[in-house]
């Protein structure tokens, strides 16, 4: 057996190499690092396998845990992290034009790398079990995707959109780091085991006061999952980023603050006092973001933009989800919603990457006739927006199906009556990809559409499995922590 | 003593930390910076903790400003014009930070064991670094990685996006 | 060959007639023909043969639609005295007509269709004679409407003859309605629809005398609707748009009976409802009235013959409500069948020596071009206006009399209505035969083959003979009414001569009409308040409802929510207005918020 | 003797100030300042519980100073990459000024 | 239990045949191929069912999300198999109808039939999960079709159905969830019958939202008024061969699913919001009734005249007893052929004249008299014409619906009362439809085909090929069924399970 705490380390010295090998490699084009990393990460994904589960051992003194949710947050980032290389990839002329370089290919390489750390960090997210490292892995993904965001430096929106995303990012750190503090007062203690068990033996006046820690803790988390009112950033810095970046922010970064909230929020739920007020702010911004994310949504036109809100309104359903956590199933029901839009959302991007290279933009008028020029893409397209929307048959579906039964069996009407209107937006807004694509003439000058074979297997993976799990989800249920 | 120095270092922290705000010269607001910085150094050393105090000055004060400082003569901020006020964001700003002010009160002075003086230190001379030290390599060892791993991406990415032209 | 089989044939021949004309018609006109003929003389020779057996006990039947106890609709003949008879009339005249039709319908368009039209006519028909059950008796009632759609639409290229055909079947579902909610009703109280059963349970439904006369009104409303009876009698007139061969067995003889026919077979109910059998009565002789003095400002000969018709019905219908037995008024309806059947059959004859000229002030002095359908005419007008000894001499003034005896004002209003018959037939015969040929088509009028002619004549002998006593005492049991005044009789005869005289005075030899009344030539204006009911009230309600749909409904359903919504995200979307700090204010005041519900008790 | 709540008040307070920074002020470089205030007054409550909270040897939690020392040390790199992404934004547009930032909106 | 059930064979053949489309088969002779194979296939299947058994009959389960109890129970009785029918039937009829369009018409096809596997999907699932599932996989097929081969303002009824079509499913997935949800927490389970079981030993209780929502879902899904205006508009707009299926065959799903699932499982609630249906569904009778005899195009006509029939079977599905509930099944059937026949006409007009005006058209009988014959026989069976199965349908409704409630009728206490119950008011209203229908059809049978042919019509084609032998065979199947409506009788019946 290999110690877990190895997949990190695997993963930050194929960074280091991947960093070593591209300043003193003299080839311009970097792609072959992307395919390095790729295969990296892939092994390391492999290894994962070899590790076992055990939540009872904690590992480097209580900061580390591996548990079956860890280990599958682990594979998640890295999957992620393979499938934003690809997109990455695909991306790469597009990087080449906006990064001021010297000589052709200067800069791009770092493109490939950073999202290795980047994963990095993420895993580490998934095993934290303490607040200061729970603190510093959140930094190392956030600071990281900073640098990423920004890092088409010739894109004013790329710009913008770094510092959009820094400023609130670090305004939400701010308010994270002194949450803690305030948990930390009150109960001594930073790792979350130990909070737990102080809970139990704490005054009313001091429950209030860690209450008053929690909420900010929850705002912060609430950014990085993009929950309103703390989603602001969302549609400016997803239009703005680079793709593929956009995409790990959409599916990597997001699901680990979900992860982070799960794991924050379980020794909490624990205390009687504070689950009534807790589930009531998680329903109240559920509501919020389920309504927001849609409806601001529906006068979009730029695809990516689009995305940005979809990304908020499925933050809705997932964190309506944690509100009905009191429900035996409505944990796992989160984590499929979650693997479901990780395969819907890359499977968007995806397709999204070719289009806009051979149309130059990424409005949603730029898919017109998308289904005559190139039915395949076409029809990837179509899988991602109705599994999107929640047409039966695809993993959306499925994973909107066990939010609401969770949500109606936690007695969440409002919810539901709330998710009748969302629903509705969101099949008028995701359907309007599809009326481009197949009711709209393509435009007379478009240019034909490529796609690699790396991200056309990707694509045909994510495809498949959107429709299989929409079959038959309990394949994926199965291997749910 | 105590209380008196407390209140010396906090007023000048929390001044310096106003004409950070106030001051619409960006150069004045990063020199206040400092004083606030350096006052919150020795409101440290009021909490006993003289470690966290010196990497405050070192850290902050020392690097942290000067990069500031450089970035604001580097980029050549001037006054900030005069642009028409905004009653509704002040106003705004006003109400959410006094908003989050009346909740901490709340919090704090509900609480009343918080109004318990200091008990004394068992060992009066603590060598705080060393307990720092000592925690932070034995017991913290994980997120000290994790930082070290931050810092390498740090530098990479301040690399690649403040110079001109990449090679 | 058992008494138990020969009633299916009957039914079914026709229907296999039509369906093999519908699949093999096209490939041959006379093919079509002779299928239909077959199937009319099969069953005119099987009603025959069946109406000397003695009734079967027990009839074949089965189960159409079946639910048990509670509900049971099965398809099974009831042969009794009645039905024997009025098989006797549908298969005979049918025969004839149809005979007749091979020779009016010779150089027609939708030869094929017109038999074939006749055949599911035919079928329909005897359905409902031989019915045993409101359901089965609906759902041919339905059919021969359908038939009847057809038949008057045969020339559905004029766009009269399509409105015709479209308002004949349109108005007799109107009737339907009622009938159905009436068969409703009776199901609901008695728990069938077997008449046997219904009338078995009568001494039960007595005690809710109010709920009999209801159901039986509503059931009612099916003959108004059927045999046009006002205020439902607009669409018999305009049925004339179809050929003659089908005015006269659908519009004068067979199908406008059926609902003289279904009154009759639920007779015996109706028997202990006095209050609907007043209502009907009052039905039957304003219709037969006002039908009358319809009938004496028309022009066109089929529709003198309709309103005719429409009248004769009142007689029957009234017939029905003031008689003891239903005989009485089915003596009517099988004398008027011979009679009017051949009045309509003489009339086609005129319009194809006339090249289909319908306006009689375009013809006379056609005695001399067409001497056999004259005479035709003359004996089918005879036996109609009661001339004594024919035919309708005997049955009508039977109703007259029962009339006068149980509802005296109705009785003596009917009895005008009889010189009014006599008046304007004969006006009708004077200005057609006599005179000068008004026209060129008159002038070259030549009289019809053999083929119409027989049938004609045929039918002329029993139109005089059919009422003669010692004739009908084969076919029904008549009560005569004690206690009539001996003036009635008087009236009568003065009415018929009057009628016949002042007729002779005005018309004799009349070039165009001496007297206008432009009340009645206008047919009381009710179809003129029809025609504005339906084109401004229904149809103008129709669209402002269909406005309100498109304007109220869906803008409240559909438009209205979405845009609500659509507005919302518009609305939302400016929050989102790309300053930092704005966001950062937001996140703020969210924080704020947030810290509030927590730290709230 | 100044007690903990003294300390955890003037600490909010710098939160606060650091808060208003953020939300009032509109060059991006001193709302970053107003950042670095909100987690300076982040470790000054830390090393404030952790003085007044002692341990059951008598003796300051040392955990929070480390907690401290980890939070200058993010600081310190974000505020290194936040510096050099304000640079990048500058020499493209010339501007530190929030409001010139509305290009992404809607 | 375990072993395959043959349905899913006639699940798939649709689904493999656009899938074979999508691939490069000839679009028109496979699907052709593939319905008429699927048509011949249920009718054997009606041969091997069992009559005289209860219950499901070719069942087969396989259990998909085990722990809410969802598992995909495929099985089929007598009134499924109805249900089946009609689907294949129409599907058969509407991809011989259809005419490939110029621009993709693989697609074209392929959604046609994946509309049909929907259909068959649902009707054939044991399962109410599946049962709404399968349903939904018409979504994107039905959006794609208006949207890109419709006419008129197709873009806009592309929208309008498909939006509100999706709100009202997700509004009936919240009361199936509601549904599972009050059944006991050990006996949960999505699979009809447990639910019924449990119904029937008195485990659920009276649920009054449940059935709200349900009502509410379903009743969009079926146009029940006042939620009816999508209805005509996607009819009217959609090419013929998708109004055929959705009108004949997918809009049955709601009523089907009201008599099969909430009948049984909730009939208090039924009970207790009767009032309110017997409005709307009196709505759909006489307003829309009335809306139609407004209307001057055939297509929004017929789509309108479809809104209308609904309301007879809500009301057999709201009168809530066997005769009824037959009634409404068989006209389930019923309206499902005849509308798809209209449809069917209509897009053959459609095509040869490019227009649905009624001012416009005129005589066309005299030029296309096969086409002529066709929609008189299809217009006769809308109206409820005996020898159509429409009529054995609409009478059981009436006697059904007439013959429910309380008796106000007869002597009561002593008293003679002479008043209607609501039911009985109801039914009156209802037949009056008859009238309504009657006059709209009949004018439109009138304006289209009689009346003078304007020379600009003198040279259309008649009815020809596979349309016409396709209509042929409706038309044939409804005149069978009209004669013999017993043979349903006896398959629906058994199947229908009266409180």
């Amino acid at each position: 057996m290999i110690s877990p705490i190895v997949l990190e380390v695997c993963v930050v010295c194929l960074g280091i190499f991947l960093l070593m090998a591209e300043s003193f490699s003299v080839k311009s084009n970097k792609v072959v690092l992307a395919h390095g990393a790729i295969f990296g990460l892939l092994s390391v994904f492999v290894m994962s396998f070899f590790i076992e589960a055990n939540p009872a051992q904690m590992q480097s003194s209580g900061f580390y845990v591996v548990d079956g949710l860890s280990l599958f947050f682990k594979r998640f980032a890295l999957l992620s992290t393979i499938i934003t290389l690809i997109l990455a990839v695909d991306y790469l002329p597009i990087v080449q034009r906006l990064v001021p370089s010297a000589k052709p290919g200067a800069g791009t390489g770092e493109f490939f790398v950073l999202p290795v750390f980047t994963c990095a960090g993420l895993m580490w997210m998934a095993s934290a079990a303490d607040f200061i490292v729970i603190f510093c892995a959140l930094e190392l993904v956030t600071i990281s995707l900073y640098v990423q965001v920004a890092y088409m430096r010739r894109s004013l929106a790329s710009l913008e959109a770094g510092t959009k995303f820094l400023i609130l990012g670090a305004l939400s750190t701010g308010f994270f780091v002194y949450g803690i503090t305030w948990i930390f007062g009150m109960t001594g203690q930073t790792g979350l085991a130990e909070i737990q068990r102080n809970l139990t033996i704490n005054t009313e006046a001091n429950q209030m006061a860690i209450l008053f820690g929690l909420g900010m803790v929850l705002v912060a988390l609430g950014f990085k999952i993009a929950a309103a009112p703390f989603q602001f950033w969302v549609p400016d810095v997803y239009q703005g980023a680079p793709t593929p970046i956009t995409a790990y922010l959409a599916v990597a970064s997001k699901a680990a603050g979900f992860l982070i909230l799960i794991r924050v929020l379980e020794p909490f739920f624990t205390v009687v006092a504070f689950q009534p007020k807790l589930i009531l702010v998680l329903a109240l911004l559920s509501g919020l973001t389920l309504i927001y994310g849609n409806l601001a949504a529906i006068p979009q036109t730029n695809f990516k933009r689009l995305l940005g809100y979809s990304s908020i309104a499925h933050a809705g359903y997932l964190l309506a989800g944690l509100a009905a956590i009191g429900d035996a199933f409505a944990g796992r029901a989160v984590v499929f919603y979650l693997c479901g839009y990780f395969l819907m959302t890359f499977l968007a991007f995806l397709v999204l990457i070719p289009v806009t290279k051979a149309t130059g933009g990424d409005d949603i008028a730029h898919f017109n006739g998308l289904g005559r020029r190139s039915p395949t893409l076409a029809l990837a397209m179509l899988i991602a927006a109705a599994s999107l929307a929640g047409v039966p048959f695809t993993v959306g579906f499925f994973g909107k199906f066990f939010i609401f039964e969770s949500i109606i069996n936690q007695h969440f009407y409002g919810l539901a009556l709330i998710g009748i209107v969302t629903v509705a937006s969101g099949f008028y807004y995701y359907f309007k990809v599809i009326r481009a694509m197949y009711w709209m003439p393509p435009a007379e000058d478009a240019a034909p559409v490529t796609i690699s074979r790396l991200s056309k297997s990707a694509m045909l993976i994510c495809a498949i499995l959107i429709v299989v799990l929409g079959c038959y989800p309990q394949l994926l249920m199965r291997i749910l922590p | 003593m105590q209380l008196v120095l407390f209140w010396i270092f906090s007023l000048l922290m929390l001044l310096s930390a106003m004409g950070v705000v106030f001051f619409r010269n960006p150069v004045s607001s990063a020199m206040s910076l400092v004083l606030s910085f350096i006052a919150l150094a020795a409101v440290f050393v009021t909490l006993d903790a003289f470690f966290i105090a010196v990497v405050q000055v070192l850290v902050y004060a020392g690097a942290v400003m000067v990069l500031f400082l450089f970035i604001i003569m580097l980029l050549d901020l001037r006054e900030e014009k005069r642009r028409r006020v905004r009653l509704s964001a002040w106003l705004g700003g006003g109400l959410v930070v006094g908003g989050f002010i009346s909740a901490l009160l709340k919090v704090v002075l509900s609480l009343p064991a918080l109004f318990v003086e200091k008990p004394a230190l068992s060992h009066p001379l603590a060598n705080d670094i060393e307990q720092v030290g000592y925690n932070l390599f034995r017991n913290f060892n994980l997120p000290f990685q994790v930082i070290g791993v931050l810092l390498l991406v740090a530098t990479v990415g301040v690399v690649l996006l403040s110079k001109k032209e990449l090679k | 060959m058992s008494t138990q089989i020969a009633p299916w044939i009957i039914l079914f021949t026709p229907l296999a007639a039509a369906a093999l004309i519908l699949l093999l018609g096209r490939f041959s006109k006379s093919l079509s023909a002779a299928l239909a003929l077959a199937a009319a003389f099969t069953g005119c020779a099987l009603s025959w043969w069946l109406f000397k057996q003695p009734d079967a006990a027990q009839q074949l039947s089965f189960n159409w639609l079946s639910f048990g106890p509670d509900f049971t609709v099965s398809i099974s003949c009831t042969i009794d005295k009645l039905s024997k008879v009025m098989l006797l009339v549908v298969t005979s005249i049918s025969a004839l007509v149809f005979t007749y039709s091979l020779g009016y319908m010779r150089d027609e368009e939708g030869y094929s269709r017109f038999f074939g039209g006749l055949s599911l006519f035919l079928f329909s028909m005897l359905g409902i004679v031989l019915a045993s059950n409101f359901v089965m008796m609906f759902m041919f009632w339905e059919l021969v409407g359908v038939s009847s759609y057809i038949l008057i639409g045969h020339y559905y290229s004029k766009d009269s003859a399509a409105d015709a055909g479209k308002q004949a079947f349109i108005v007799n579902r109107i009737g339907d309605f009622g009938f159905m909610l009436g068969i409703l009703l009776f199901w609901f109280a008695t728990g069938t629809v077997v008449f046997q059963e219904i009338v078995d349970q009568v001494p039960n439904l007595t005690i809710a005398p109010i709920f009999l006369t209801v159901a039986c009104v509503l059931v009612f409303m099916g003959t108004v609707g059927k045999s046009a009876q006002m205020p439902l009698h607009v669409w018999l007139p305009n049925s004339m748009e179809g050929p003659t061969p089908v005015s006269s067995l659908l519009h004068a003889a067979t199908m406008v009976a059926a609902g003289v026919y279904m009154l009759a077979r639920i007779f015996p109910i109706l028997e202990v409802v006095p209050d609907a059998r007043e209502i009907i009565a009052w039905v039957g002789g304003i219709t037969c009235f006002a039908a009358a003095l319809m009938a004496t400002q028309q022009s066109d000969i089929k529709r003198i013959l309709a309103y005719s018709t429409i009248s004769q019905l009142g007689y029957m219908v009234l017939g029905i409500a003031v008689a003891p037995t239903s005989d009485v008024a089915m003596f009517h309806l099988f004398t008027h069948a011979c009679f009017k059947c051949l009045l309509f059959l003489s009339a086609g004859s005129v319009m194809i020596a006339m090249h289909h000229e319908v306006e009689m002030w375009h013809m006379g002095g056609l005695r001399k071009k067409l001497p056999f359908t004259m005479l035709c005419f003359f004996l089918g007008m005879l036996a109609l206006s009661g001339c004594p000894f024919t035919s309708g001499y005997y049955s009508k003034d039977l109703i007259i009399e029962w009339a006068v005896v149980k509802i005296p004002f109705l009785g003596w209003m009917v009895a005008g209505a009889a010189g009014l018959t006599a008046f304007y037939i004969f006006r009708e015969f004077f200005v057609i035969f006599f005179g000068k040929a008004r026209s060129d088509h008159a002038e070259h009028a030549k009289e019809q083959p053999a083929v119409m002619i027989v049938p004609m004549l045929v039918l002329g002998v029993f139109a005089i003979s059919s009422g003669w006593p010692s004739i009908q005492k084969n076919f029904f049991t008549l009560e005569y009414p004690e206690h009539v005044p001996h003036s009635l009789h008087t009236f009568l005869y003065a009415m018929f001569f009057g009628g016949v005289g002042l007729a002779a005075l005005l018309y004799f030899k009349a070039a165009k009409d001496p007297i206008s009344i432009p009340l009645f030539a206008n047919r009381l204006y009710i179809d003129d308040v029809y025609f504005w009911f339906v084109n401004k009230i229904q149809g103008g309600g129709a669209a402002v409802l269909s406005w309100a749909d498109r304007w109220i409904v869906d803008m409240l359903v559909v438009q209205v929510p979405s845009k609500l919504t659509w507005a919302g995200g518009f609305a939302l979307r400016f929050l989102q207005f790309g300053n930092i700090q704005a966001y950062a204010f937001m996140f703020g005041a969210g924080v704020v918020g947030l810290l509030y519900i927590l730290l709230s008790k | 003797m100044p007690t903990l709540a003294h300390y955890l008040i003037v600490s909010g307070l710098l939160f606060a100030l650091g808060m208003a920074g953020v939300l009032l002020r509109r060059n991006l470089l001193i709302i970053f300042m107003g950042l670095e205030l909100m987690l300076n007054a982040a470790n000054l409550s830390l090393v404030a519980f952790s003085r007044f909270n002692l341990g059951p040897d008598g003796m300051p939690n040392y955990n929070a100073q480390v907690f401290v020392f980890f939070i200058i040390t993010v600081a310190a790199a974000e505020v290194a990459v936040g510096l050099a992404i304000i640079v990048a934004l500058y020499r493209a547009k010339q501007t530190t000024h929030v409001e010139d930032l509305n290009t992404l909106k809607f | 239990m375990s072993s395959l059930s043959p349905l899913l064979f006639l699940i798939l053949v649709p689904i493999f045949s656009a899938l074979l489309i999508l691939i490069g088969a000839n679009p028109r002779s496979t699907s052709i191929l593939g319905s008429a194979v699927n048509l011949l296939f249920l009718l054997a299947l009606v041969v091997f069912y069992r009559p005289m058994e209860v219950g499901y009959q070719f069942v087969s389960s396989f259990p998909v999300v085990p722990h809410l109890g969802i598992s995909f129970t495929l099985g089929a009785d007598g009134l499924s198999l109805v249900m089946l029918f009609l689907s294949t039937v129409v599907t058969l009829a509407a991809v011989c109808v259809a005419k490939s369009p110029d621009n993709n018409p693989r697609w074209y096809y392929a959604s046609l039939l994946l509309i049909s596997s929907g259909v068959i999907g649902a009707f054939a699932s044991v399962d109410v999960f599946f049962f709404y599932m399968f349903h939904e996989l018409a979504l994107i097929p039905t959006f794609l079709l208006i949207g890109i081969w419709g006419s008129g303002d197709r873009q806009a009824a592309a929208w309008k159905a498909t939006v509100y079509l999706a709100t009202g499913s997700f509004i009936l997935l919240l009361g199936i969830i509601g549904l599972y949800l009050i059944q006991p927490v050990e006996t949960r389970s999505f699979d009809l019958r447990e639910m019924i079981v449990n119904a029937q030993s008195g485990l659920i209780p009276d649920a009054p939202g449940v059935y709200l929502l349900l009502l509410l879902g379903f009743g969009i899904l079926v146009s029940l008024f006042p939620f009816h205006t999508w209805a005509p508009q996607a009819y009217a707009c959609a090419p013929a061969p998708a109004s055929m299926l959705h009108a004949g065959v997918l809009k049955k799903f709601g009523l089907y699913g009201l008599i099969r699932i909430v009948a049984p499982i909730l009939p208090d609630s039924v009970q207790r919001f009767v009032p309110l249906l017997l409005v709307l569904l009196i709505g759909n009778i006489l307003y829309v009734g009335y809306v139609t005899i407004a209307q001057r195009k055939l297509d929004w006509m017929l789509g309108y005249s479809s809104v209308m029939h609904m309301g007879y079977i809500f009301l057999g599905f709201a009168a809530l007893n066997q005769l009824s509930m037959t009634g409404a099944s068989l006209m389930l059937l019923s309206h499902g052929l005849t509308i798809a026949v209209l449809f069917a006409l209509c897009g053959e007009i459609r095509e040869r004249t490019g227009t649905l005006d009624f001012s416009e058209l005129g005589g066309i009988a005299r030029i296309c008299p096969k086409l002529g014959l066709s929609f008189g026989f299809a217009a006769m069976a809308s109206v409820g014409l005996p020898g159509f199965v429409g009529f054995a349908g609409e009478l059981l409704v009436f006697f059904g619906a007439f013959g429910s409630g309380e008796p106000k009728i007869g002597i009561i206490d002593g008293k003679e009362v002479f008043g209607l119950n609501l039911y009985q008011i109801a039914t009156t209203c209802a037949v009056w439809g008859i009238v309504i229908s009657a006059i709209y059809m009949l004018r439109a049978y009138r304006r289209i085909f009689m009346g003078p042919l304007p020379e600009r019509w003198s040279r259309l084609p008649d009815l020809s090929g596979f349309s016409r032998a396709a209509i042929i065979l409706v038309i044939a199947v409804m005149l069978v069924l009209g004669f013999f409506p017993q043979i349903l009788v006896n398959l629906a019946t058994p199947a229908l399970l009266v409180p």
